[in-house]
């Protein structure tokens, strides 16, 4: 039941206006069986195009798709066992609720008995059940998510695949809407491709991130890998905001940062006296006292915590702080300091 | 009963000599409805304005066109003088009251066949009603043209017929008109109707069937010989033939418009229309009629009225039984 | 009529300006269409005897009416079907099929506007008639008939296919690509992507174009009188009852007759179309589609829309071609004799026609979109009232617009007979409404918060309509002002009784022309038109780039 | 120069398919001279509508508007001194970047020079020097959104007004707009309203925060006031994830929760012995040890924070655990405490 896709060395290039662009670059991944996938990475760097490959939509210009190892590049994409959710849900105007998640199995030619028991079962399933009946238009943003979602899942397909999704719901519906895919999906233990550009959005709902940036793959690993192993600062700063201070290594773990030296981890093996960038995550720098001295810029109280925007030497960084606290007012003078740990040096 | 004296209104007299004219007429300018020929109105019209100095306006239009025209614009009517285009429609509207009546001085030259009695209209040209056939197709075929209605019917002809459609023109109704007052009327319908069968094509207007005799679309096409002969001069290979039986005939008439502006500069073109050098201007312009004024020279192309056997043509009846017969024609031919 | 009220909506009560407006659009819409429409009805019941609706028992009990009533029905149906068919299948090309050409077979849509409309009766004689290049030059044929209901369904559907091709394919490439991939996702072939999604989404779309052919056919009175032979329709009978027949009761009966299945029509468009149109313009830049490249789908279509481009090509290029010819079928030498004619008729009509259409063509334009913008973005009492008189005038024919506009405007209080304002009205009204279509088509697309925005600040609605709504509504405000111009430069039948001596109109010589079979003056004076039509397009278009409102003319 | 707003129970009704809708209701608001107020709520809660009436594109079915204690409910849209932004920023694409914020001054007839300084000016601010000639599809959302602020700012509005201006940016984008967006209007002092459905948007950007409801007003206040003292459970949920517990009052500031007596905050008096919800905030819930025991159901990383879900007793609690700590595993079993001062009882 559960499917193994793999790509190898995918490349995409369209032609516009005499231009060739290179929307996808040699990627190479591998999807485990039953696992939750999620390409994310900036708008226009081929998320999309990754994904409409692997459904048949786009035909590589080179590499090859193996679904359960079986080459299915050259298959047409109706006879692919992928079903896709749309950004836009897709769904058909024309016709209702019930009928558009009945649409594939229509035309598989399921015997009508069965197919109103699979499309049933199905809407019961997303709390449809009262809505066989409707026109799309007549259902909000989420049910219609829904929709789109049992459409999908009616097909029994071997890949699940997901194009940004969410982006078109509000908040709170965004977050609801999120749980209720990955629970669906660990149920049911298809495999399954997401696509996104939150970051929030990736970490939450995946087994694997797969960060990609110009068409490449920058890294590929799980959330709190890619959160806290960055392997370079493009991936740093896109999987959360992240302090990236310039510093050069005086050690083979130790840079000297502000006038002075300290401790940093070296996963990429930066030579002492190397230029790098120092990753500091704002949740871990720690506002009172330590070395560093800095001036609080900014305050932003946003709730579950509060952003400082703190000038330190000539170094803007952000720092977070949880919860409730006496309140730093902007202008104020605040000593810091790091979690032990905390600064990676990034070489790129 | 209207008076066949001139209207008592002054100035329209007699102008044998038009180039007379003075002052006065620099400044008068005239309207006119015209169911001839485009080139020989334009013609006629520059003719006249040289003659007199009176400016003209015109349009050209198919004398259904210039009565309903005249009839919608009954309560200010914008021409004055109507000219051209079969009699039977100036019957029409003189049973309407939509002319006024105008005995011109040189009508006297025009024989009372020619002109109404009570001075409603006054004809300028006689046009007689022939086949016109294509001389190449007739050889290329070896058919003989036909000599008569009744050989319109042979099969061979079958769906080699042109005939303007007598609803929209004054020339096709001139035929039915004839064929009835020839045949009796119900034997005329009848006659139509098989005629019917014969026809490809009843164009809008009457001269189309002779051109497209002329151009080898249809074999016959029945239409005024004046017209055909015009074509035939133009190169198409055409020539006419008269039904034995007798033909019909039109005869273009000239009226004053009951009401329109500038009824003084309207009698003077009238007067000027009926003149023998008025008349003789047509042949410049590729009309070929009989001329109506006794003094006028026919051209060498038309054929005078002792050539050719002649219905003696109604044109009241014809007028006032118009709708009826255009009504039944078309339920004969369109209910088969 | 109209009248504007304060109403409890989304704005202000409404403004003095609108107010205003909306008074004089409405009684201008009063004054030149339902009055003059109005005069002829009363007409077809004005006895000397008094009012009588005998007219209308003759054209009821009349089996020969009914007959051609029955004829006309069956005319529009088959042209429509089959011009909509077609239309559909060069959009669908256009738009899926990876076809070569795709710039000629959308330049192709421009040609019927730009050309009288009766041209095509008059190629396809010279084409399929007896003595056509095709059927006697070509097949050898003796007695080819294109005269009747065959040559005139050729004939109409070679003319309107072009309009409903303009129509579908921007439905088409309005259509979100994803509902298509969504389809081939859930296992659809191409064809079922086709049969189950595209069509459907479509049908709304095809329904209009229907509807639109089938009005535009029912008023067609030129194409029927030129190549109808004896298959007669209404507005043929209506022309040939007033007329030829001097009965112009029984003719007002019967186009009476005729605007009730107008109405009939319009009210079904309105009422079963209504919010059934389930193309949406998002405003955001959907993907591009994927073209169909596969063989057996691309060139099986690129046969028959490439035949079909030919056929129209042919058709209009017999016009100038035919121009320089002494006699078509007899004498093919080379002449300049047609030229000579119509110049040596004096430029005048030329001129006038000329002159008239360019007065009309910006108050068209403008009160088209002043209209269309009343109806979609202001409230009042009557709106749905103005969108539909203001559309009547299309779906009439024009000989009866004619004749209501002499009985209207030759008596006392306004009298126009005979003046150049009664054929620029004539063409404004009658022109306006393929304006207001684009127009209310283009609003509809426009986001409400441009005027927001605007309005917010500080320009009142005169300045919102012309500073942001005109140009956003560029290319509906251009093809409104040039279909106006051109259909006033090729009007015939409704100024058959406005031409007066002083305007002479060229299509009026035309038809004229075609009429007694004088076709190489016929096609010398369209050359003449087609010439100054398409100057005029070129020129209109550079003069509109100076106001900054961009045009579409570069797609053609 | 800086203008107070006043808004005195404004209703607005809505005739649609013979039902009438009541967007607004009753509402009254002050907005203080140079403050930037921003009005919360769901969709369809009336937000755009109360925008709309102080934009004059919508009139008031009653109720007043005073702009510096002048009523203006009767001054037409366009003669109002209120300057708005957009959702979807409504350039006019025929115009270039400069003729768009040019627009205003050329309807009101600046002369030329000062028009182009002005112009100039506003554009500079805006980082768009260099693209005054562009048409506005050539520009980058971001750069869109900062033209129709400078279209908006040209105009010296006494009321600056935004409708949900950032929604159409991308996640990262739009947090770096608002914080434009507020240092702008803090530096040129104009009395501001923004709408938006983003709470912690709101909390970033505004000195005071309005919730509405229904077409109501359900609390008006500074963030953290709303934040910390919700008076309903509505305010509670909608301004940040909140555990909502089902208690009963066991004394003035007590009450028993998973029969334990707990120390509750009481604002709005509940009665002993009566059932009331008890607010907790995810970040108040301390894991590891205390008087409670529950279940780990599942564990979401989100990289600056982890989410719990926890089973206690009869409830699902919420909670959140900040920066990287030794992960609970989903099954786990775990003591757990809430911080004092934590439970607040909501009567509604
Ligand atoms: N049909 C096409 N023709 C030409 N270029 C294309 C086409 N489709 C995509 N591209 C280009 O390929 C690149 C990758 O596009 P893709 O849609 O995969 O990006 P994405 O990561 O999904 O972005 P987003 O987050 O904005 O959806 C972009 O530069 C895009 O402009
Ligand atoms: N023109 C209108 N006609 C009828 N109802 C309307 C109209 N405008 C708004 N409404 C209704 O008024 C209510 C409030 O709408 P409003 O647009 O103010 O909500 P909102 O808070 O801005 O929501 P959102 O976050 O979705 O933009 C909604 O129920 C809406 O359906
Ligand atoms: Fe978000
Ligand atoms: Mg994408
Ligand atoms: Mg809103």
């Amino acid at each position: 039941m559960r499917s193994t896709l793999r790509l190898a060395n995918l490349v995409k290039e369209f032609e516009s206006q005499k231009r060739t662009v290179r929307a996808v670059d040699d990627v190479s991944l591998d999807f485990p069986a039953g696992a939750f996938v999620t390409l994310l990475g900036p708008s226009g760097c081929g998320k999309t195009t990754v994904l409409r490959m692997i459904a048949g939509l786009e035909t590589p210009t080179s590499g090859e798709i193996y679904l359960d190892d079986r080459p299915i590049t050259a298959v047409p994409p109706n006879k692919r066992e992928t079903a896709m959710v749309f950004q836009n849900y897709a769904l058909f105007p024309h016709l209702t609720v019930f009928e558009n998640v009945a649409y594939g199995l229509r035309l598989r030619k399921v015997p009508e008995a069965e197919l109103r028991r699979a499309v049933a079962e199905k809407l019961e399933m997303m709390g449809l059940g009262s809505m066989a009946d409707r026109q799309p238009n007549q259902l909000s943003g989420g049910q219609q998510q829904r929709v789109a979602l049992a459409r999908a899942l009616v097909m029994s397909p071997k890949i699940l695949l997901f194009d940004e999704p969410l982006s078109n719901l509000d908040a709170k519906l965004r977050i609801q809407v999120r749980e209720d895919i990955r629970q669906l999906q660990r149920r049911l233990g298809v495999t399954t491709v997401y696509v996104t550009h939150d970051q929030e959005e990736a970490m939450a709902v995946s087994d694997y991130v797969v960060i990609m940036n110009a068409g490449r793959v920058e890294q590929a690993g799980p959330p709190e890998e890619i959160y806290y192993e960055p392997c370079s600062s493009f991936v740093a700063d896109f999987i959360g905001g992240v302090n990236l201070i310039p510093a050069r290594m005086s050690g083979p773990a130790e840079a000297v940062l502000l006038d002075r030296a300290v401790p940093v981890r070296n996963p990429f093996g930066a030579a002492v006296g190397q230029e790098v960038k120092l990753a500091l995550r704002p949740e871990e720098v720690r506002l009172g006292e330590g070395p560093f001295a800095g001036t609080v810029e900014r305050a932003i109280f946003l709730g579950r915590l509060t952003e400082y925007v703190i000038r330190v030497g000539g170094e803007r960084l952000v720092a977070v702080v949880h919860g409730r606290h006496s309140r730093l007012s902007e202008g104020a003078v605040t000593n810091l300091d790091f979690n032990p740990g905390a600064l990676v040096a990034l070489t790129r | 009963k209207p008076a066949t004296t001139p209207s008592p209104s002054s100035g329209g007299q007699a102008q044998t000599q038009p180039s007379g004219s003075t002052e006065p007429k620099k400044n008068m300018k005239l309207v006119l409805y015209a169911g001839m020929m485009e080139d020989h109105v334009k013609g006629a019209v520059a003719e006249f304005e040289a003659a007199t100095g009176i400016k003209v306006e015109w349009v050209r239009m198919s004398s259904g066109e210039t009565l309903t025209r005249i009839r919608a614009e009954k309560d200010n009517p914008q021409a004055s003088v109507w000219y051209g285009g079969p009699a039977d429609a100036y019957v029409a509207a003189a049973a309407e009251g939509l002319l006024e009546p105008y005995v011109s001085p040189n009508a006297e030259k025009v024989p009372a066949q020619f002109k109404d009695p009570n001075g409603y209209w006054t004809g300028v040209y006689v046009g007689l009603l022939g086949f016109g056939y294509n001389t190449a197709l007739m050889q290329e075929k070896g058919l003989t043209p036909p000599e008569s209605w009744e050989d319109l019917l042979k099969p061979e002809f079958k769906g080699q017929i042109a005939l303007a459609n007598p609803g929209s023109s004054g020339t096709s109704y001139t035929m039915l008109a004839t064929i009835a007052q020839l045949m009796g009327e119900d034997e005329g319908i009848e006659y139509m109707a098989k005629l019917h069968e014969q026809i490809a094509q009843y164009p809008k207007s009457g001269t189309a069937p002779g051109q497209m005799a002329g151009r080898g679309e249809v074999l016959i096409g029945i239409s005024f010989a004046h017209d055909i002969v015009k074509y035939a001069k133009e190169g198409m290979p055409l020539d006419v033939t008269f039904p034995k039986e007798g033909t019909g005939y039109e005869i273009g008439g000239i009226a004053l418009i009951k009401g329109g502006p500038d009824q003084e500069a309207a009698k003077i073109f009238i007067d000027w229309a009926l003149t023998k050098e008025a008349q003789e201007l047509g042949q410049k312009y590729g009309s070929y009629q009989s001329l109506t004024n006794v003094e006028a020279t026919n051209p060498p192309e038309a054929f005078s009225l002792s050539e050719v056997k002649t219905i003696n043509y109604d044109l009241e009846w014809a007028g006032t039984n118009r709708t009826r017969l255009v009504e039944k024609w078309s339920k004969a031919v369109n209910m088969q | 009529m109209a009248f504007p009220a304060v109403r409890r909506g989304r704005r202000q009560p409404v403004e003095p300006v609108v107010l205003v407006t909306v008074l004089l659009v409405a009684g201008a819409l009063w004054l030149f269409i339902v009055n003059p429409l109005f005069q002829v009805m009363k007409q077809s019941v004005m006895t000397p005897e008094g009012i009588s609706f005998q007219a209308y028992w003759d054209v009821v009990a009349s089996e020969r009416i009914l007959r051609i009533f029955g004829n006309t029905l069956v005319l529009c149906t088959t042209v429509s079907l089959i011009a909509t068919a077609i239309g559909f299948l060069f959009a669908y090309t256009v738009a899926y099929v990876q076809v070569p050409l795709k710039g000629l077979f959308r330049a192709l849509a421009i040609l019927p506007v730009v050309s009288p409309p009766f041209l095509v009766s008059l190629s396809a004689i010279l084409l399929f008639g007896r003595t056509g290049l095709i059927t006697r030059g070509l097949l050898g044929m003796e007695n080819a008939n294109i005269y009747g209901f065959g040559g005139l369904v050729l004939v109409m559907v070679l003319t309107e296919f072009p309009v409903t091709f303009l129509m579908l394919i921007g439905l088409l490439q309005n259509i979100d690509v994803s509902l298509e991939e969504a389809a081939r996702n859930s296992g659809a072939t191409r064809w079922q992507v086709f049969r189950t999604v595209t069509l459907p989404l479509l049908l709304p779309g095809l329904a209009n174009a229907f509807l639109l052919v089938f009005i535009q056919a029912l008023a067609d009175f030129s194409n029927p009188m030129v190549i109808g032979g004896n298959y007669m329709v209404l507005a043929v009978q209506i022309y040939q009852q007033a007329i030829g027949g001097y009965d112009l009761q029984g003719g007002a009966a019967v186009a009476v007759l005729l605007l009730l299945i107008t109405v009939a029509v319009f009210t079904l468009q309105r009422y079963w179309l209504a919010g059934r149109s389930y193309v949406t313009v998002t405003g955001k830049p959907a993907r591009e589609r994927t073209q169909v490249r596969d063989p057996w789908v691309v060139w099986p279509l690129f046969a028959v829309v490439s035949l079909l481009t030919l056929v129209v090509i042919a058709m209009y290029a017999l016009i100038p071609i035919n121009a320089f010819i002494k006699l078509w079928g007899i004498n093919w030498s080379f002449t300049l004799d047609n030229f000579k004619y119509v110049l040596g008729l004096g430029m005048k009509p030329i001129y006038d026609t000329t002159r008239l259409a360019l007065i009309s063509m910006p108050i068209s334009g403008l009160l088209g979109m002043v209209i269309a913008y009343l109806v979609t973005k202001k409230r009042f009492f009557g709106r749905g009232v103005m969108e539909f008189v203001a559309m009547l005038s299309l779906a009439v024919p024009g000989t009866v617009i004619g004749i209501g506009y002499i009985l209207a405007f030759n008596k006392p209080p306004l009298v126009l007979t005979a003046t150049g304002t009664i054929l620029v009205l004539a063409f404004v009204f009658r022109n306006m409404p393929v304006g207001i279509r684009s127009g209310i088509a283009a609003l509809q697309q426009i986001d409400p918060s441009m005027e927001e925005a605007s309005i917010n600040l500080g320009a009142t609605t005169q300045q919102t309509f012309v500073k942001v709504m005109l140009p956003l509504m560029g290319s509906a405000f251009f093809s409104g002002l040039l279909y106006s111009f051109v259909r006033a430069m090729t009007a015939v039948s409704q100024v058959i009784f406005l031409v007066s001596a002083k305007y002479n109109l060229l299509t009026v010589a035309i038809l004229n022309q075609v009429d007694v079979g004088r076709w190489g003056y016929a096609s010398a004076y369209s050359t003449v038109l087609i010439l100054i039509v398409l100057v005029v397009t070129v020129l209109l278009a550079l003069i509109l780039r100076l106001f900054g409102i961009r045009t579409s003319i570069s797609d053609l």
